[in-house]
Formats: C-alpha cells, structure tokens, sequence
C-alpha cells in the first residue's frame, strides 16, 4: 500500500487543551481524503502541522515514506504539499498573479517577473477548468474565484498533495458541485487531496476514504462508499445525532415587520441590497437562504438600524422605522443575534455581566440618573447565565474574551431573549459552534416562535435554514429571488434559487 | 512672486530632504504593518552619531568629505540598532506600538544630550558641513535650473536616488511585494512561506537607517551642528506619510509641501509682499492644510490594512 | 569637563564659598548668556579653587527658578549666579529668602512683577550696553565695508536683543553721517524671528536677505544666527561676498569657512564672563557689591568688540577704538530706545 | 493588582538603569537616589513644591489615561493645556475685578471649554472622517503654539516684554496664602485639590456611569458599541473633548497657579509627561495620581542630587524614559510576573488537575 503522506500519532498541546491527542492519519496516492470531525475537533490543528505552521509535541510525518520534519510552510510547499486555509489568506489589493507567486517570487536579477509567471497560471487555469483571470485583483472576484485562486496558487508550486480546509463553507450547492468536478480533474492528473468538512453529504459525494476524530483523538478510517452518513455522524459526535430539528405546526398571527422595495448600498455606489420587500409575521421564523455576502448583511444592517436605507421603507409593528436610530429600535423590540460575534455581539473586554446590559445600560433598574446599579447588573447577568447555560471561569465577572465561542454565543443569544423581544434576527446563529450547541439554540429560537414572537433566521447552512424555518426567502446579488415554505421546497430548488434562478423561470 | 518662489525653492528643497527620507523610512515601516512613531527619537540619534563621529574624525579628513560620509553611514547605523529597540517590543513582545514608539523619542531625547556632554563636554556638537554646489550645466537651464539645481547638496541626491531605488525596491521585487503583503495581510504571507516577523523587523530597520540619514542630513547640510532635537520633523514626516497616502510619490509630495509652505512661512518676514499676510496664519499654514487633506484623503485611505496590528500566527 | 566639576582644592580660607549657576531657557552650551556666564564662573572658581556647579531648571518659570535656587542653596552653594531678565522675579523672593546668600543677577534687576527695581543687600543687578555693543559693531561694519546693505536678525524681541538692534542702526546711521560710508538697513531686513532655536529659519532667512542684496547680516538669535552663519559660509564658500556680524562673545570661530578665513566680520560683544568673573573675585576680596546696579558698559569695557579682529583693517579698527573713546567720554551717546529706529 | 505590580517593576527597572547610568559616570547611585528623594521630600516646601510640580501632570496624565481607556490617543494634551490655559489666562486679565470665587470658577470653566474645544476638532475629524486622532492632536499641538505665540503679545502684551503676558493679579491666582504659609513658601496652590477633585470625578465617570460604560464600550469596539445602539460619533467627540478638557484644566493650573503669567515660544513639556504620567499609572485615574506624584518627585528632586554629586542633570530624563519603555513592553513584564506566580501555585498546591475552558 502506497502512502503519500502518514501522520502518525500526533500529538499537540496547547495552552489548556489538547487539540491533537494520538491522531493517525494516511493518504493514499490519488485518493480524496475526507477528515470529519466536530468544531474544536482538533481537524485544522492536525493540518497546520501537515503544512508545518505548528510543530506536533509527539509524532512522526511521513512523505512518501520518508520520516520528514516540516518545520514551517516552505518545507511543506517543497515536499509537494499545500494548503487552502479556511479563511482564505489572499491579499485584497494584489492581483491573482502576485498572491499566486508570492513567497515564491520569479525573478531576474532582483527585478520581479509577473509576466511569464501570468501565462502559466493561465495554462494552469485553463487546464484544470479553473477559469481564473490572473490579472485581476482580489477584491473585485468572488468568492468563489478566490477559492479557485487558492488552489491555484498549489497548483503553481506544483504540489502534489492538497489540503482543503472546509472549502465549501462559502460555496453555494452548485459551486460545490463544480469544485468536485475540479478535484476530480486533480486526481486524474495524479493528486492527492485532503478535505476537511463536517458536511457529511459533500463526503459521500466527493470522498474515497474518511477519517473521524472527535475531541483530539482518532475514531477510525472508513471508505466512504461502504459507510451510511448516520455512521460517520456518529463516530464524529460519540452518539446517534438526531438531524431533524423538532418542532410543532407554526402559529402565524399578524405581521410585525414589512419591508417595502427597500434598497440598501453596500459601499459608497455598490448596491447590496436590491428593492427587496418582505413580511415577517408572529409566530414564524422565516429564513434567509444565500451565499455570504449576497444582501443577507444589508438586509439585517437595514431592519436593524447600522445601514442608511437608500429608498423604500421599513414598516414595523404599523410604524415607519426606516430612518430611526438603532437604539430607538431596540426599545421597541427588535432584538439582534450579530453574525459576528467578535465584532458586534460582543465588547470583549467588558465582564459578562457588562456584556448583559450592552443595550440597556441606561435603562432602569441597571442605572439611575447615569450612575450603574451594580447590583441590578449582577442579578441580571446570573439569571442569564443560569437559564442559558452560560460557562466561564468567574461567571458573571469573567471577560468575555476569556470564554469559548460556544459559551460567548450562549451569552449573547441569552441577552437577546432576555430582552423579550417582538422581533428577533438571529444572523448565523450556531457558526463554529457543535451539534450539542447548535441542538440547544434550535431549540431556543423553535420556542421563541411558539411564544408568538416573529423570528428572521438568516444562515449560510442550508440544513439549518431547512430545518429551523418555516417559511425561506432566498436572496441573490441583493435581490430576492423568492419565498418559499420549508416543507414544500428542497435543497435542489433552494440551491438553484441561491444561484439566482428563480422558482418557475427556467433557465 | 516668481522670483521668490526662485529664490526660496533651493531652500525649501533643502528643508525637504530630511523630511523625506524619514518619511520614506516609516513609509517601509508601515508597510510591513508597524506603526514607527518614534521618527523622531530615531531622527536625532542619526544627527547626534553623524555628528559625534563627524566632529571626532574630521581633523584627519582635512579639506575632503570622507568624514561626512562617515558620519552619515556611522549614524545610519546607529538608527538600525536603535530601532531594533522598537521592533523588538512591537513585533516580538507586542506592545502598544505607539507606546512603544513615545517610548522611542524620549529615550533617545535623553539618552543623546547625555552622551552628547559626556563624550564632548557640550551638550551640542558642531562640524563643518557640506558645501552646496551647483550643478553644472543643469543649473543653467532656464526656469528648472534655478529651482532645482542650484545650491544643492550631495544628500539631496542621495536621498532622490533612494527614493527611485525605494519605489522600485516596493513596487518591483520580490522584496516588496512581501513586505507589502506583510502590512495587508501577514496571515497570507505567512502562509505564502514568508517570516512575517523578519520582514518586519526589516521594514522598522529600514525606517530607523533613513530616518538616521534623515537626522544626520540635518547636521551635515544647514544645521552644521547637533543641538539635542530635531523640532518636531518627525511627526511632521508621519503626517507626510499620511498626507502622502503610503506611496513613495505622494510622500515627496507631501513633504515637498510641507518644505515650501514652511519656508514660505519662515522668510515671509523678509518678504514685503508676504509681510501683509498675519505671520500666525503664515505658521499654521502647513498644519491646517495638513488636516484638511487627512479630510480629503479619508475615504480613500491607502493605509495599510494590517498596520499597528500586533501579528500573532496563531491567530486565526 | 561635564558641566559640573568639583575642585575641592585645599588650602581655602574663611572666605571660601562655593558657587553655583542656574540656567535659563537654552542650555549650558548656547554660546550666549548662560555659556558665558559659566565661562566666567568656571574661571574665577579654578582660579580660586572654588567648588562651582551649575543646574538646568525644569522649565523658565518662576517656580522652576526658585526651586533650583532652593536646592543650590540648600547644598551650601550661597554665591549663586543666575542669567538672564527672567530671572528678576525669581531674585526678587530669593534675595528675601535667603539673606545669608549672594546673588548676581546678569541682563536684569529684581522686582515684584512691578518693575520697580529693589536691589537687596545681598545682590547685584547687572546690566550690559547692548546699544553701545551693536553701536560699535555697526560702525566697524559700515567702515569696513563703506558702502552697501546690512540686515539683523533678532531670536525672541527680548530687551537685550532689541538693544543690540537699536544700537547697531544708530552705529550705522552715524558712520553714513561723521564717517563717510554709504551703508542702508531696509525695514524688511530687521526681522526678530521669533525663537532662539530654528536652525533651518535662520538659514532661510539669511538667504532671502543675502538674495535681496543685503552684504552683511547682524545676528543675535542664538541658534538662529547659527543658521545664518551656516548659509554665510555656504556662500562664501560658493565665492560670494558676504559677512555675517557675530554675538555675545566673539563668534569668529564660528564663521571659520577654510583654514582661518572666517566669515564673521566682527562681534558685538558683551563680556558676561567678565562680569560673572568679576563678582566672584570681588566677593572673594570682601567686595562684593551688594545692593548696587552695575553697568557693563564701554566706561569700563565691558562691552565692545573682540580683541582680535581679522577681518577688519587696521584703519577700520582704529576708528571703531576712536568711537569707543567718544563713547566712553560721554560724547556719543548711544539711545537705549527705540525712538524712531526699525522695529 | 497585576498592573500595579508591572508599574512598580517598570518603575524598579528605570530606577536600576538610573543607577547603572549614574556608576558608569562614576558616581555612587545611593548617594543620587538619597539626594534624588531628599530634594522632593526633605522639608515641607519641598513637598508642597513636588505637589506643585505633580499637579499640571495629574490633568495631563488624567487627560491621556481617559482617552487611552475610551480608545483614543490623545497626543496632543501640550495644546490643549496651552489653549486651555490660555483662554483661562485671559479671562483673569480681562476681568480681574470679579470676586476671586466668581474669578476662579470662571476661568476654570473657560480653561476646561479651551481645552476641550482644542480636542473637540481631532474628535470630529476621528469620528466622521477617520483620521486618525496622533496625527490629529499632533497637528493641533502646533496650531496653539503659533497662535498663542502670536495671540499673547497682540493681546496680553507685558509692559516691557514682548515674550510675555501680563502677570495675573493675586485675584485670577490659584495660589492662596494658607496654602503657601501651610507649606513654607512652596508654589503648592489649588490646582492641587482640583486636580484630586478631577481624580475622582474621573474615577466615578469611568467606573459608576452610563457614560463611562458607553465611552469605554466606543472604545474598546466601536463596531459592537454601533450595534448595541450607542451613538460612537458622539462618544469618541466627547470622549475627545473631556480628555481635552482636562488637560485644558491642566494648563489652568499650571498658568494660573505655578506661573502667573503666559511665555510664548514654550510648548508645555507636562503634555508629553502626560503619556508617560497615564502609561505609568496604567490608565487608571488613583494610578495617575500617584505616577504623577512620582514623576513630580524625580523633577523636583533631580536639581538637589545635581547639586549634591556631580550626577549629570540627563539621568533623570533617561530614568524617565527607561521606565517608559518598560512599561510600554509591559507584556515581558506580566509574562515574567505570570510566570513566578505560576511557579509558586505549582509548588504549592500538587496537581490541581486544571479543569478546562
Ligand atoms: N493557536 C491556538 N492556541 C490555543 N488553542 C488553539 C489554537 N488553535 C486551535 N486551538 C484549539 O485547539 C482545538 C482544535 O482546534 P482546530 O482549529 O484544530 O479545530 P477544528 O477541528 O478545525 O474546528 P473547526 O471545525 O471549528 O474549524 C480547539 O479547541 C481550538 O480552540
Ligand atoms: N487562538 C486561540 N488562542 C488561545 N486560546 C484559544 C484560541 N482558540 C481557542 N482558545 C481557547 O481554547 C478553548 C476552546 O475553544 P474553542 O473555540 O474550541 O471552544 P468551542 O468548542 O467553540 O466552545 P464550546 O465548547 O463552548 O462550543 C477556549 O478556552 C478558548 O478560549
Ligand atoms: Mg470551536
Ligand atoms: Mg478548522
């Protein structure tokens, strides 16, 4: 049996966790190797030490047999191995050609040349259909193109062996069919791949073996032709995981929200959100279906008050709140789970308690006459962190930036329920977070609705828009392509219509 | 007006040139991502060595400038290892790297004086400088000739070859085409193969040699003398940075203006026609427009997208 | 020699004191008052074998003044040495306060803020005839030169400054009207620049008034002027022919372009080493002035030109010894106002 | 407890490197520190004059510490003291015939306003323009030198100077005579108790109030401040603005009190120690006040060790600027710190299995 690549029991420590605990992991010559495993598994770790940004505190690689030590990134990229990063780690304001050939620049005499460099990622493009233009800059491609810039960039240093990690995190249903194709194409040309994913389906349909790890530890090594989903599911969370989310019949009364042709611009000209309008009634949750940054995030900033509503008008509860200040939004009921949770949900530098009353600070009983009520905020924060399961070190007192993700989202999804909310925006709720997580703020969000309050899910997960809603809107390049009910649809058509092909029409 | 602009021009290109080279120094600092606010500090350690090893060899070099080129090298130098003091704490420690760089300028502030009267007995070290020369030929071109090749001294073309030299290091070769990544996006490089920290260290070297060479022109142009500070160019090149929007030409840009909006300021008493015009608004001239192209330049700001963040590779 | 040096000789007598200095604005090295007065200090104390040292203030108010009086009085230093106009208010207190103290007080008298002198027993208030300093300068500029342009530069319009100007346009005035000469002061070229420390001003400065056809250029600017002299040399050294008139001390040095060729015509200068000196050798005689306002001044030479002069000729340096002695006898006298002169 | 202690060691390795610095030239560094804190301390007009000295720094340390803690930079306490100053200055002039309480509280007002309006401009232009607020204040700090430099002799021209307002009457002065006889003579004066009033009321805005909580939220994440509804162009405005302010009350006190009258061409040295005075008390407002005293300590004491030994007058900046530099790499210092502390759990308790997150 031929390996390209062994890892055998790694181990990696770091401070307070063992990400990595004894982790094997083979690659055959010309396989597609899934690596499946739950959020903080350890999977990201394991391959970062593969492309030698981290050293293993116990183990032995193995490169085509020979016992090798990649002490950084250009030993790997020597030894034919590379690496497409989760978060895609390209320069915005380069050009593809300079983020391909960066790190190993062609030059004459000190001089750069892009030229020659050009053609062959042009050839390269051409010949693994990757339809890459090497003169354009980063910031004006999609995402999607950027993905393929990032293969492209190990296809130009001729690796033999590829890592993705989650690539089809960003990809709509038909890009990641596309991106089979093209791995596909790179094993019949004699490459090895690595794919990290926790989307079980994309490994039935794209892998030949999978590897489970779960908390840091291998469960085994399975072909994935042999294996059901519910196995791997399984090996990768420790138990049988129930996919369905359970939930009753909505109870839809009046509309609370209504947005009428509303347009939203993205940067100073670019439109993001194009003459969109929608209802939101009590009683359900309505989901956004679409690939990131197709509108979701102006459709959110705008109901929310942080974007300037270019024209058309926002109606809540009977009132025009199309131009009232976020925080008069807030009082009257609108509450807000940010995407980001580093970046909006959270000051984290703040103690959870403070975090608690981020939106409240000035209201009684927390302060009076501009003075804190200390007391108040304590109270308020305990009861949060009792009724949601909230886990730090120093409860109420510890800062925020000091707690898991999982514990962070916790947090603010209590505050925001906390708040008994007409209107609640949940935006990527269960992000980076594991099955036993994202069960509990399903569940969550499923009673907020029972209790009769209107729920706008937005979500880049399918499965969770599919699931969770009851109704799902899907937006394309800022417009809205259609409304659809939950049980009536499927992923086929939600995936068509999140490629821009509305209901109906045909292409 | 035109022959003062004649006559002031030589002058406002000599001021220009120290500016310059120190703003082109942070200009590399910035773009590998660290914030470098202690030009200052780095300024006047280039003057005080130039001038201290000026002042000790030049009975040796009589009649020649091999000492002032001595000087000049000695001090750019002596900027690379002081610097170091600042690349230490921002890139490997992660400070403030403002902080870091008030630290900078206070210690050098002090730390130059002493050793100033220390080794000389004077807190302040005069030398000969340079001569200015014309430059044949090209200063008897009409127009160009008198604005910018008469009175010029060899710095001020050292200093314009850097700047040519420096826009094709960035923008030409692979150098810069890391060191750039660097300040936009040190994860990407990273992953590119490149040692973040290393480039950085070299872009905050790069700073503290010119902005020696900075201090050190001072001295061996229309100083002549080191006196313990170098009144404020440093900050006044950070803003040159900015203004100049982190490109080599705006920076020459940028500083030039500064160089000709200060002079015009300083000799405007000399000048009937600019005596009318309250001195106050004369002097605030160069910092007010300052402020109003930070206004102008805001939305399009070129800054480097990474600078002043500490870099941390485990970060994801 | 870092400034402060101790020589803690033997031999010292009942009238052994120590003797200590405070700066003002500037520091110890700025060719100008503070420099000279140590100079003076420095002298006198190794002739003597007197401990002597100096300390720079925090900053150039009262209260910073005051308190290094305090601490050079509290470590038994009771001869104290201060420079400069600021200093009056500072006296004033410190001649009350520390009675069993001396104090000299150099370019000002002690007041209260009011100006109405009160010069304590225990010190002396010393003044220097700026006027009369740039008067002479103005005439050996003038002779020497006989006919053309000349231009001042100014640090700070403080009185001592504003003298040396005054003095210097009556000293040409008076050549163009008893001597023969032809030399102009335009308005534009009198100019106070406004700090005693902007190299790069003086310099620019210097060149406009060199580029509007002014010869020679009378510097009391400090650093300034050091500027200046710089953008002399620069053009002399290009062959032009221009002058620059030095300050304070004799700043021919200071012009040295090549070899020993200077471009420092001459210096207006004032003698504050003499005077530091002086009073220190008085106080060790058991004459110390106590109470007294002296005048440096051309009477008793302790004002007037260098001793060595090379760049002027002989005839030129015997009519500026000529108008020295109208001077001193009283037969020219030299305003100490503006009164109708520039700036 | 943690900043307290990197403070003091910074301040101990400052003191370390003083004393290197003062063998190398040959001197004894006992002796220095003995006259070095003997000059501050040794009899009650100096202790009033090393207060009076911590006083302008108390503000322009308050002043930087409070827009560290909203998020900001705020270089430019030099001219906003100048301006603030300034503008207090020339309400005593103009109305020196006002009771002395009316007087007083007026031109503590006008110098706050004066400052806060220096730092208003830098505010703006960070919150609608995103300039960044160094550059800014920096820009600013020249604009007041000029205009003061120009503003003093056309309007509060001396009798005879030309470099010099007006002296204040002992009306429009801070100092008061039971303060001056209490302690013997010294430049102690009322900025004192306005700046421990400033102390505190800094303190409780920071720490007890909905303002304190939405500035520090603007400044430690403008963007989740937007979200939760706070409006951060007016937070990072006013935060601006108060830091301005203080180090406006800064420049009352200092011309107003230490000196009775304005010098052009001095760009007030108290606005840079302000960085270090803040950084030294770790941003916190009782820090500042103690950094400050300290800092007044080696200032007022440094002229008696000079007078003493034959210390160059240097040392004490250098000791100033070493302790900056270790408190601006704090991170070594707490990694150091961390690591003894850690040591000693480890020895003594064996094995507390650590429990995760
Ligand atoms: N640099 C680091 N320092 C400390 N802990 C780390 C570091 N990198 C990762 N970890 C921790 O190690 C564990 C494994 O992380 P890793 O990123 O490998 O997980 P993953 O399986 O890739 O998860 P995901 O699906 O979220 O990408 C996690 O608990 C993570 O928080
Ligand atoms: N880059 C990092 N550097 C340092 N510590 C990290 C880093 N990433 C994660 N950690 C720490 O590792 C621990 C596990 O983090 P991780 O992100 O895996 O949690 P999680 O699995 O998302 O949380 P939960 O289990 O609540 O869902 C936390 O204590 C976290 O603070
Ligand atoms: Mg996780
Ligand atoms: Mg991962």
């Amino acid at each position: 049996m031929e390996y390209v690549v062994e890892m055998l029991n790694i181990r990696k420590e770091f401070p307070g966790i063992v990400a990595n605990d004894n982790i094997t992991l083979q690659l055959k010559k010309g396989e597609i190797h899934a690596l499946l495993g739950e959020n903080g598994a350890g999977k990201s770790t394991l391959m970062s030490i593969l492309f030698g940004m981290y050293q293993p505190d116990r183990g032995v690689i193995k490169v085509n047999g020979i016992e090798t030590k990649i002490s950084n990134p250009n030993v790997a990229n020597k030894l034919g191995i590379g690496m497409v990063h989760q978060h895609f780690k390209l320069v915005s304001n380069f050009t593809v050609t300079e983020n391909i050939v960066l790190g190993a620049e062609p030059h004459q005499l000190y001089k750069l040349e892009l030229s020659e460099a050009s053609k062959k990622i042009q050839e390269l493009s051409n010949q693994y259909g990757l339809n890459v233009d090497p003169y354009a800059k980063i910031e004006n491609i999609s995402v999607g193109m950027q993905q393929r810039v990032e293969i492209l960039k190990m296809l130009y240093r001729a690796a033999d062996v590829l890592i993705l990690d989650e690539p089809t995190a960003v990809l709509t249903p038909q890009e990641i069919e596309d991106l089979g194709k093209i791995l596909k194409n790179l094993i019949a040309e004699g490459k090895s791949i690595i794919i990290i994913t926790h989307k079980l389906k994309e490994i039935k349909a794209m892998a030949d073996r999978c590897t489970v790890i779960r908390r840091g530890k291998t469960i085994g090594t399975v072909n994935v032709a042999e294996t059901s989903t519910s196995k791997m599911a399984e090996m990768m969370v420790g138990r049988e995981v129930n996919f369905q989310v359970e939930k009753e019949e909505a109870k839809v009364g009046e509309v609370v929200l209504t947005l009428n042709n509303v347009t939203v611009n993205k940067d100073k000209d670019v439109i993001g959100l194009n003459n969109v309008s929608l209802e939101v009634k009590r009683g359900e949750i309505l989901g956004i279906a679409g690939v990131d940054g197709n509108g979701q995030s102006e459709l959110v900033q705008s109901i929310t008050g942080l974007a300037k509503v270019e024209s058309g008008s926002i109606i809540y509860e009977g009132e025009d709140i199309t131009n009232l200040p976020v925080k008069k939004r807030i009082e009257k009921g609108i509450a807000h789970i940010p995407e980001d949770r580093h970046k909006h949900g959270l000051i984290l530098d703040y103690t959870v308690e403070e975090n608690m009353i981020v939106e409240v600070y000035d209201k009684a009983p927390y302060s009076k006459r501009g003075i804190l009520n200390f007391s108040a905020m304590r109270k308020h924060a305990e009861n949060i962190i009792k009724n949601f399961d909230v886990r730090s070190g120093q409860g109420p007192i510890s800062v925020t930036r000091s707690m898991s993700g999982g514990n962070q989202q916790k947090a603010i999804i209590g505050r925001e329920i906390e708040m008994d909310p007409t209107l609640l925006i949940a935006v990527q709720p269960t992000r980076g977070l594991d099955v036993g997580s994202i069960e509990y703020i399903h569940k969550r969000l499923v009673e907020q609705r029972d209790k009769g309050k209107a729920v706008l899910l937005v979500s880049l997960e399918l499965d969770e828009i599919l699931n969770v809603s009851d109704r799902i809107a899907v937006v394309n390049n800022g417009n809205l392509i259609g409304i659809v009910n939950a049980k009536e649809t499927d992923e086929n058509e939600i995936g068509l219509m999140m490629a821009g092909v509305n209901k109906g029409e045909d292409e | 007006m035109w022959s003062l602009i004649q006559q002031i021009a030589p002058y406002a290109i000599i001021f220009t040139i120290p500016l310059l080279i120190t703003a082109l120094g942070a200009l590399f600092s910035e773009r590998s991502g660290i914030v470098n606010i202690g030009l200052e500090g780095l300024m006047v350690i280039g003057a005080f060595t130039g001038a201290l090893v000026i002042y000790t060899i030049q009975s040796s070099f009589p009649g020649s400038t091999t000492a002032i080129w001595v000087g000049i090298v000695v001090a750019m130098i002596a900027g690379v290892l002081f610097s170091l003091l600042h690349a230490f704490a921002s890139i490997n420690l992660s400070a403030n790297q403002i902080i870091s760089g008030t630290a900078i300028n206070m210690i050098a502030g002090a730390i130059t004086v002493f050793l100033a009267r220390n080794m000389t007995g004077s807190g302040k070290i005069s030398i000969n400088a340079f001569k200015s020369t014309n430059v044949p030929y090209l200063s008897d071109i009409p127009i160009i000739g008198d604005l910018f090749f008469t009175r010029t001294y060899p710095t001020t073309w050292l200093v314009l070859a850097i700047l040519i030299i420096s826009t094709f290091i960035l923008y030409k070769t692979p150098f810069g085409l890391r060191l750039r990544a660097c300040g936009e996006h040190p994860h990407a490089a990273e992953a590119a193969g490149i040692n973040v920290k290393r480039m950085r260290y070299y872009g905050v070297m790069i700073s503290g040699a010119f902005s020696a060479l900075g201090g050190a022109v001072i001295v061996v142009t229309y100083a002549g003398e080191f006196t313990g500070t170098v009144a404020g160019l440093g900050f006044l090149a950070l803003a040159a940075l900015i203004f100049g929007q982190w490109k080599p030409l705006g920076i020459l840009a940028a500083t030039f203006f500064f160089g000709f909006a200060t002079t015009v300021a300083n000799v405007s008493q000399v000048v009937p026609a600019l005596a009318v015009i309250p001195p106050v608004l004369l002097k605030i001239f160069p910092y007010v427009v300052t402020l109003v192209a930070l206004i102008i330049f805001s939305k399009s700001s070129q800054a480097p997208k990474a600078v002043g963040e500490p870099f941390d590779s485990g970060k994801r | 020699a870092c400034g402060t040096s101790n020589t803690g000789g033997s031999g010292e007598g009942s009238s052994d004191f120590k003797v200590g200095m405070v700066t003002d604005a500037g520091t110890i090295d700025d060719k100008s008052f503070n420099q000279g007065s140590w100079e003076g200090v420095v002298k006198a104390s190794e002739e003597l074998g007197l401990t002597h040292r100096y300390l720079k203030p925090n900053g150039t108010t009262e209260a910073d003044y005051m308190t290094e009086i305090g601490n050079l009085y509290d470590a038994e230093f009771k001869f104290i040495v201060t420079p400069g106009f600021k200093f009056e208010t500072a006296i004033f207190a410190a001649q009350a306060q520390y009675e069993d103290a001396k104090f000299v007080l150099i370019d000002g008298y002690p007041h209260n803020g009011d100006f109405n002198s009160v010069v304590g027993e225990n010190t002396v208030s010393i003044f220097f005839a700026e006027h009369e300093a740039g008067f002479l300068a103005g005439i050996a500029t003038a002779v020497e030169l006989q006919e053309g342009e000349a231009g001042f530069i100014g640090g700070m319009e403080i009185p001592p400054v504003q003298k040396f100007n005054w003095g210097f346009q009556q000293g040409v005035a008076y050549a163009n009207e008893n001597l023969g000469t032809n030399f102009s002061i335009k308005p534009e070229n009198v100019v106070y620049q406004g700090t005693f420390d902007d190299v790069a001003a003086g310099g620019q400065i210097a060149a406009q008034m060199y580029d509007n056809g002014v010869d020679v250029i009378f510097a009391a600017a400090g650093g300034v002027g050091v500027g200046a002299i710089n953008e002399a040399i620069d053009r002399v050294k290009n062959g032009a022919n221009v002058w620059m008139v030095g300050v304070d001390v004799d700043q021919y040095a200071d012009g040295i372009y090549e070899g020993e060729k200077s471009v420092i015509l001459t210096s207006a200068v004032k003698k504050i080493d003499q005077s530091a000196y002086d009073m220190i050798m008085a106080e060790k005689n058991g004459e110390f002035p106590g109470g007294e306002t002296l005048m440096f001044d051309a009477t008793n030479d302790g004002i007037g030109l260098p001793d060595e002069n090379p760049n002027l000729s002989e005839s030129t340096i015997s009519k500026v010894a000529e108008m020295f002695e109208l001077i001193k006898s009283g037969e020219i006298k030299v305003s100490d106002k503006q009164d109708g002169l520039i700036k | 407890m943690r900043n307290v202690i990197v403070s003091l060691i910074a301040v101990l390795f400052g003191l370390i490197a003083g004393a290197i610095l003062m063998a190398f030239t040959g001197n004894s560094p006992i002796a220095g520190y003995q006259y070095l804190f003997e000059g501050g301390l040794k009899s009650i007009s100096r202790i009033g004059n090393t207060l009076a000295t911590a006083t302008p720094l108390i503000f322009t340390g308050l002043s930087v510490a409070f827009a560290f803690r909203t998020g900001l930079f705020n270089i430019g306490a030099a001219g906003q003291m100048l301006f603030g100053g300034f503008c207090a200055l020339a309400v005593g002039l103009t109305f020196d015939d006002l009771a002395k309480p009316v007087l007083l509280s007026l031109m503590i007002v006008v110098g706050f306003l004066g400052g806060a309006l220096w730092a208003f401009f830098p505010g703006l232009l960070k919150a609608k323009f995103n300039v960044h607020e160094v550059v800014s204040t920096i820009m600013m700090n020249w604009i007041a030198y000029w205009t003061i430099y120009y503003a003093v002799p056309g309007y509060f021209k001396g009798e005879f100077l030309e470099t010099e307002s007006r002296k204040i009457s002992d009306n429009a002065s801070l100092r008061v005579p039971f303060l001056t006889e209490a302690f013997d003579g010294s430049y102690i004066n009322l900025g004192l108790f306005l700046a421990v009033i400033a102390v505190i009321v800094v303190a409780f805005i920071i720490n007890k109030t909905t303002l304190g909580y939405e500035l520090k939220a603007v400044g430690y994440n403008r963007d989740g401040a937007e979200y939760a509804g706070i409006k951060v162009n007016k937070g990072i405005i006013l935060a601006m603005a108060i830091s301005g302010g203080l180090a406006g009350l800064g420049g009352v006190a200092f011309y107003a009190g230490n000196t009775t009258s304005m010098q052009i061409g001095v760009m007030p040295t108290q606005g840079f120690d302000g960085i270090a005075v803040a950084l030294l008390g770790a941003n916190s407002a009782f820090g500042v006040l103690l950094a400050a005293i300290f800092f007044g300590l080696l200032y007022s004491g440094r002229g008696f060790m000079n007078a003493m030994t034959d210390i160059p007058p240097e040392i004490a900046d250098s000791i100033i600027a070493i302790i900056i530099y270790f408190a601006a790499t704090s991170i070594l210092i707490e990694r150091l710190v961390t690591k003894v502390l850690k040591k000693r759990k480890e020895k003594k308790t064996i094995v507390d299995e650590k429990e995760g997150q």
